[in-house]
């Protein structure tokens, strides 16, 4: 009887096509890092490619909650202007309380850090309610709140304009390496060396940027929630049949509610991680990616219709779309041009990715 | 400013526009592309696919790491693209903003000082010089709307700020019956212009603060048969705007100088490669134009328009 | 007619009780007023014609479905299930006609769905515990005998009979105290049909009643206590198995003979 | 036998529920129209109401192809830009024709409108086989298809300035009315009259704007196609089913094909009109309206997941968007707060949508 | 084994000839150089442990899935199937174990999928004919004996059987060449089951060969006339039913006995 279960060896995926299978996205992106090296003057450098990882650190925030809101065949509209939102709310609280309190920033940028994820987790809830209790559709909920959100930053910065943050010290947070490197002074750890007359800056290295480390750190943290825990196998169940899910006895309002939540935290970090980083609370700062940080996910392998979809799917499809658009900038590709480009180059993305499903499934 | 000559040097140089397929920033590149070629220098243009500080750091990244010589951009928030453009500063790279600002614009005092140069002409006076040619097109009094485009961007945001506060230089003469964002869709301002018609019948004068505003707006005035009563005047001339002010859709056109902008940038960047520093002013207003229907056949007027070719 | 009176014991408490439900879709009365009893270690034949209302009425006993009247005992007490997980909770587990699986899941995810198993992680960390999930479930599917190739593909890829078969075996894992089978052996082979049947008599034995759904006869006549058959929404008899027959039943089932 | 399958009257859905049920969106806009009324000044009159529906017209045909391609489970992100691309095409090849074919715009407006549906129809083609044939997922395809039109809707206009349309009479008649009335000279069609000395202008009242008319005629067509057609039924199977109008014969491939050609045709539709309209060929014309086309159709009952929506119902969707902005605009709400409006009005819409069905359905 | 040996006459020429054919899914062949004749006015059983092949092979005859080897002959021709509309086409009618119903769709508008009629308006538009499909439709349930209390319901709200039914419909409505039966029993009630034996038979005296995919090997005898048994995706016998006993097939089925 285990005998009938253990498998005859014939029955098993052929080995060379299921490695090709596993590494196939990361070959698309290894070949247009190719490209882009062999074309681009000064691509294909230490400093650069940190650069584009640094980059998309906010829209790969947004991707990850993305991410599992899509698994779960949702959709989540409202992230970008929850993003902005959360820095206005950020660079608000942070200018209401420096001053206010002791410590200079030590108490005031954790206080209203806290305060910013709190409150921009909050379109999440509404999104959640909405979506998991009221039965709304994803698309509507989260497109009301798209509105909704927009408003109200715009509203709590005072009239349209960003919110600038002039205390001096939190660009230098979101603007910080974790290791600086200089061939006249040696490695220093978090700040930047003071450098002796004769040194030149820019022969400075600098070693994982701030943005960096919190989208890996977050990369990390969902990596593991989606593939390694209940959360995650229920967002699978979720999105791959929700009746059967709740017929499973799964709790699918709640489950929902805590999808959007999370989709709206991880925009809420990125609007915080804005602000740190750009020392402004700007209602805009999240909208114009939005379409990519969707983007990233479907072509991470996920699908809209939900069930299907994995984070480092997302994490290379973020890839994907930044070197390109890093590369073509580099390659000095008229402006239109580009447009054109990057539109091709996401459909052979996955039509490569098409082709391989037909090769395995032949 | 003094001219380098052809054949100077291989230096590369970037223009970071505002947005990608503005008119204004289109007209600044052939302005910039025109220096470039008579300097001898190349030049890369690019910009982000929205007005947008996320979108527009990723390609000042990008340029650092081609190692370019000089950064001529249009930053898309004064206090956002600070960061970046010190990143820029910080390894070598020398910056100079053009049509917009960092900090507050001033570069000798202000807070921020190590870009070379501001050329460009301030969007609030724009709005305000803009808001007064209105008023006095609609005589001085009565009611007026302004159609903005997308809420958050600073240059239009600016002439808004300048358009009202002319208005308030009226003493309750003139008021603002309203503001409006349009999205950038001409088809928007039309239907939002529509029902601001329908609010106010007696309305006198409207301030698109760039094509899409005023142009909505013009359809919204005809389909209403308001030609006429309703002065429409129009931040940005390019070659559509013209063609309405001619037609008589719109009344009032105000032009920035935005090839002089690039072209302005661009020598500067060179100046400052060759060590010329005093040939560079930290802060060149470039200056507006308005365009009526009286003058529009003027040479300068004509100097003024923006020109797809 | 005097449902206890059918009952296997007197004194003993039943295990579901179905007072006068009703569940509409619109305007048509999917299940019209229909009592039933439940009575530890029985085993209960659902009959009826097609869009009698069998799985209709086992949907609101599961919780799938809230009734628009009548009530719900369990074990006694008077419930009102918001959601099947209530239900499970309470120890009610349902083999549905649809299935119910999640396609994009394999076997185990599917079995241990909303039960996962955890194990920690640096002390503090809950991870799924796939291992531990696997194992059980080849040990679950070898008592159904079934076949399956491959336990990680997910079950989209699964013959009728072998998801069939997954679909059962999450509801034989779990300790029941009420076990619904709505058609457990439609899509299984000739072996595996007799192994459920087999189960339903384990079940039994170990005093967990079972409400089977079946259109085999045979197989209802094999393992049933008690038959109740239904006809467009009502309950049209109910009759123990040693004291009726194929043609009775078929005939209440298709509204010549009333009971 | 035949009895069997007569319905005994107490199986019926009761009638007073299903009438509600019918009508509930049109009571929902009703409303609306009921609040605007009361509390906008000039709201309520024949020009406005007319102008509402004549400046919904774009956004309105882009609804109508995509009501088509989200009933088949797909989704059309290039629609905005196809439609710029058109109105590109269009004012280009119109400039290039005029004064060089004989009889004025007589011919060279006829033959540029055919030619920008012509061109305006190739993205979806485009679309059509990527996603029919290759498989590509619709958001995938039609996303690089929003780059791939708009570049070269940048690239066609001569490098992103819109291409103006100078010859007199095109405005005319993308600005004209059907018929026209004034007390002092009666109706009169097509033309507006010519006015004598003492009849104030003002009073001329205009009926059926020419884009409204192309949108009513387009609705009626797009009505028929949809829900008396076999070519309507094949679109719900196929949104319904894939695999199981594939396994019944239904040529999927093919009908994917003509579902993304009819949106990209009918965006096209828009951007000519948008030129005749505007006398101004934008690249950027359509993409504003891209999430309210979209959010019309969901609003309309249609679902993301397929197999569902009406064109009446999409007809209800545009009608609410455009009347909630114009209505919000007459009361004189603060523009951050119409954001905020709009985006409650929209979920409120489906919401009452939600609690109809729940009624329905106990 | 010589198969022509069993087929039902020398000089006819067989309806369907399937040689050597295999389908693989990765690694896993479902089906193993399978060859079948099936010849007119034949009903022939296929029969196999859940996860034989069955399913699979059936999908391939009728076009669903693209065979990694082999020959189909239809009616003397060879053929290659590049969709199942192109088998449509050529007569091939199948009842699919998993239904392949559009679930938004009603039952008309599923029996007429793909081949709607259409009425004139005008002259020129040509429009669906409602009316007439759901004529039709009424006049086909009935030979199933199947009550559908709303025709205009999308099939999502049907029963289990009201299901089946309407598949089953939707293949006997057009006038097959070779009729393909995945389990069409399934989920019916004990009249409809009866309902659906008889109309093989109808079939088979109107001279078109039926495969019949069952679990139920009284129904495989009772209309059956010869049967095909697989086995892991092998074909591991063939017996005319006259010939054989429930014994042997279960015993070919299991893998007890080698044909
Ligand atoms: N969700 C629903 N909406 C509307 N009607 C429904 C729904 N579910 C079931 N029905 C109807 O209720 C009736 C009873 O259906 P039910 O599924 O309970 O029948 P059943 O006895 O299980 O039949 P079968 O033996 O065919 O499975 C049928 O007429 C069916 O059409
Ligand atoms: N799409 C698929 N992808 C991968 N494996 C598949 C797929 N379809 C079927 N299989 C596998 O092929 C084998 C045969 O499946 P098939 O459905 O043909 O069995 P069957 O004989 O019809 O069984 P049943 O009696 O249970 O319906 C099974 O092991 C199944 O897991
Ligand atoms: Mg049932
Ligand atoms: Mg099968």
């Amino acid at each position: 009887m285990v005998q009938q279960l253990a498998l005859p060896a014939a029955r098993v995926k052929s080995r060379p096509l299921e490695i090709v299978s596993r590494f196939w996205s990361w070959l698309f992106l290894l070949l247009l890092l190719l490209f882009f090296s062999l074309t681009g003057p000064g691509f294909f450098s230490f400093l650069n490619l940190q650069s584009i990882a640094n980059d998309m650190a906010l829209a790969l925030l947004m991707s990850l909650g993305q991410t599992f809101v899509i698994i779960a065949a949702g959709i989540d509209l409202s992230t970008g202007f929850t993003m902005g939102f959360a820095a206005v709310i950020e660079a608000v609280v942070l200018n209401a309380l420096v001053g206010r309190l002791p410590l200079g920033l030590g108490l005031a940028l954790p206080l209203s850090i806290l305060i910013a994820l709190g409150v921009g987790t909050l379109p999440g809830l509404v999104n959640g309610i909405l979506i998991g209790r009221l039965r709304v559709p994803p698309f509507i909920a989260t497109l009301g709140m798209y509105g909704i959100a927009r408003g109200l930053g715009f509203i709590f910065s005072g009239g349209g304009q960003p919110v600038s943050v002039q205390t001096p010290g939190v660009g230098d947070i979101g603007n910080g390496y974790l290791l600086y490197y200089h061939p006249a002074v040696g490695f220093s750890w978090l700040h930047a060396p003071l450098l002796p007359p004769g040194a030149r800056p820019r022969d400075l290295i600098s070693i994982l940027p701030f943005p960096l480390i919190v989208a890996i750190v977050a990369f990390l943290l969902c990596y593991w929630l989606l593939s390694r825990t209940r959360f995650g196998r229920h967002t699978y169940a979720l999105g791959g049949a929700p009746e059967a899910a709740r017929r499973a006895g799964i709790p699918v309002a709640r489950q929902t509610l805590k999808l959007y939540m999370l989709s709206a935290f991880l925009a809420s970090v990125a609007g915080v991680l804005y602000v740190l980083r750009f020392t402004n609370g700007d209602a805009n700062a999240g909208d114009p990616l939005l379409l990519d940080s969707i983007a990233a996910v479907v072509i991470g392998g996920a699908s809209l219709f939900g069930g299907e979809g994995t984070m480092v799917g997302t994490l290379i499809g973020t890839l994907i779309i930044y070197v390109i658009q890093n590369g073509l900038v580099i390659i000095g590709i008229d402006p239109y041009w580009q447009f054109v480009a990057i539109g091709a180059v996401i459909i052979l993305a996955v039509l490569m990715d098409q082709a391989k499903a037909r090769v395995l499934n032949r | 400013a003094t001219s380098g000559g052809a054949g100077s040097s291989n230096y590369t140089l970037a223009l970071i526009v505002g947005v990608k397929g503005d008119p204004f920033y289109i007209t600044m590149q052939k302005g910039a592309e025109a220096k470039a070629k008579e300097l001898g220098v190349t030049l890369l243009v690019d910009g982000p696919s929205q007005w947008s500080a996320t979108l527009q750091t990723p390609i000042v990244s990008a340029y650092m790491a081609r190692k370019v010589d000089a950064i001529i951009i249009a930053p898309c928030d004064k206090q956002a693209m600070i960061a970046p453009l010190q990143q820029a500063s910080n390894a070598g790279i020398k910056v100079i903003t053009v049509d917009t600002y960092i900090g507050d614009g001033d570069y000798v005092h202000g807070p921020v000082t190590f870009p070379l140069s501001y050329i460009g002409s301030d969007n609030v006076q724009g709005g305000k010089i803009a808001g007064e040619a209105l008023i006095k097109a609609i005589g001085g009094h009565g009611k007026v709307y302004i159609q903005n485009t997308v809420p958050g961007t600073s240059t239009t945001d600016q002439r808004e700020q300048g358009c009202k506060e002319a208005i308030e230089a009226t003493h309750g003469a003139v008021t603002l019956v309203g503001v409006d964002f349009n999205g950038d869709s001409a088809a928007k301002a039309a239907e939002q212009t529509t029902a601001m018609l329908q609010r106010v019948p007696d309305l006198a004068g409207i301030f698109g603060t760039n094509i899409y505003g005023s142009e909505g707006a013009a359809q919204a005035v005809k389909n209403a048969h308001k030609q006429g009563q309703v002065k429409i005047a129009n931040f940005d001339a390019p070659e559509q705007a013209i063609v309405d002010l001619k037609n008589n859709v719109v009344d009032i056109v105000i032009a920035q100088k935005p090839a002089d902008m690039g072209s302005i940038g661009v020598q500067y960047a060179v100046d400052a490669l060759k060590g010329n520093m005093g040939a560079i002013q930290k802060r060149v207003p470039t200056g507006y134009v308005i365009i009526t229907r009286d003058n529009v056949d003027t040479p300068e007027a004509q100097a003024a328009i923006y020109k797809s070719s | 007619m005097e449902q206890a009176g059918l009952g296997s014991a007197a004194d003993a408490r039943p295990v579901l009780e179905v007072r006068d439900l009703v569940k509409r879709f619109g305007g048509l009365v999917a299940v019209d007023h229909v009592s039933l009893v439940v009575w530890p270690g029985e085993v209960v034949g659902l009959l009826g014609d097609n869009g009698a209302g069998k799985s209709t009425l086992i949907k609101v006993i599961s919780g799938v479905y809230r009734p628009d009247g009548g009530q719900l005992l369990f074990e006694g007490q008077e419930v009102s299930f918001a959601s099947p997980m209530e239900a499970r909770r309470r120890g009610i587990e349902t083999i549905y006609q649809d299935l119910a699986l999640c396609e994009n899941l394999d076997a185990p995810a599917n079995i241990f769905l909303g039960r996962e198993p955890v194990r920690r992680r640096w002390g503090f960390l809950k991870e799924l515990d796939d291992r531990y999930m696997l194992q059980e479930t080849q040990h679950v599917l070898e008592q159904l005998d079934i076949h399956i190739p491959d336990l990680r593909q997910p079950i989209r890829q699964l013959s009728g009979g072998q998801r069939q078969s997954v679909a059962i075996a999450r509801a034989i894992y779990w300790n029941a105290r009420l076990m619904i089978m709505d058609e457990p052996t439609a899509a299984l082979g000739v072996a595996e049909q007799q192994k459920v049947l087999e189960l339903v008599r384990t079940l039994r034995a170990r005093g967990v009643p079972v409400i089977l759904i079946s259109h085999n006869m045979q197989d209802v006549f094999a393992v049933a206590d008690r038959v109740v058959v239904m006809r467009r929404g009502q309950k049209v008899g109910e009759r123990r198995v040693a004291e009726t027959t194929t043609n009775e039943l078929v005939g209440l089932m298709v509204g010549a003979e009333r009971a």
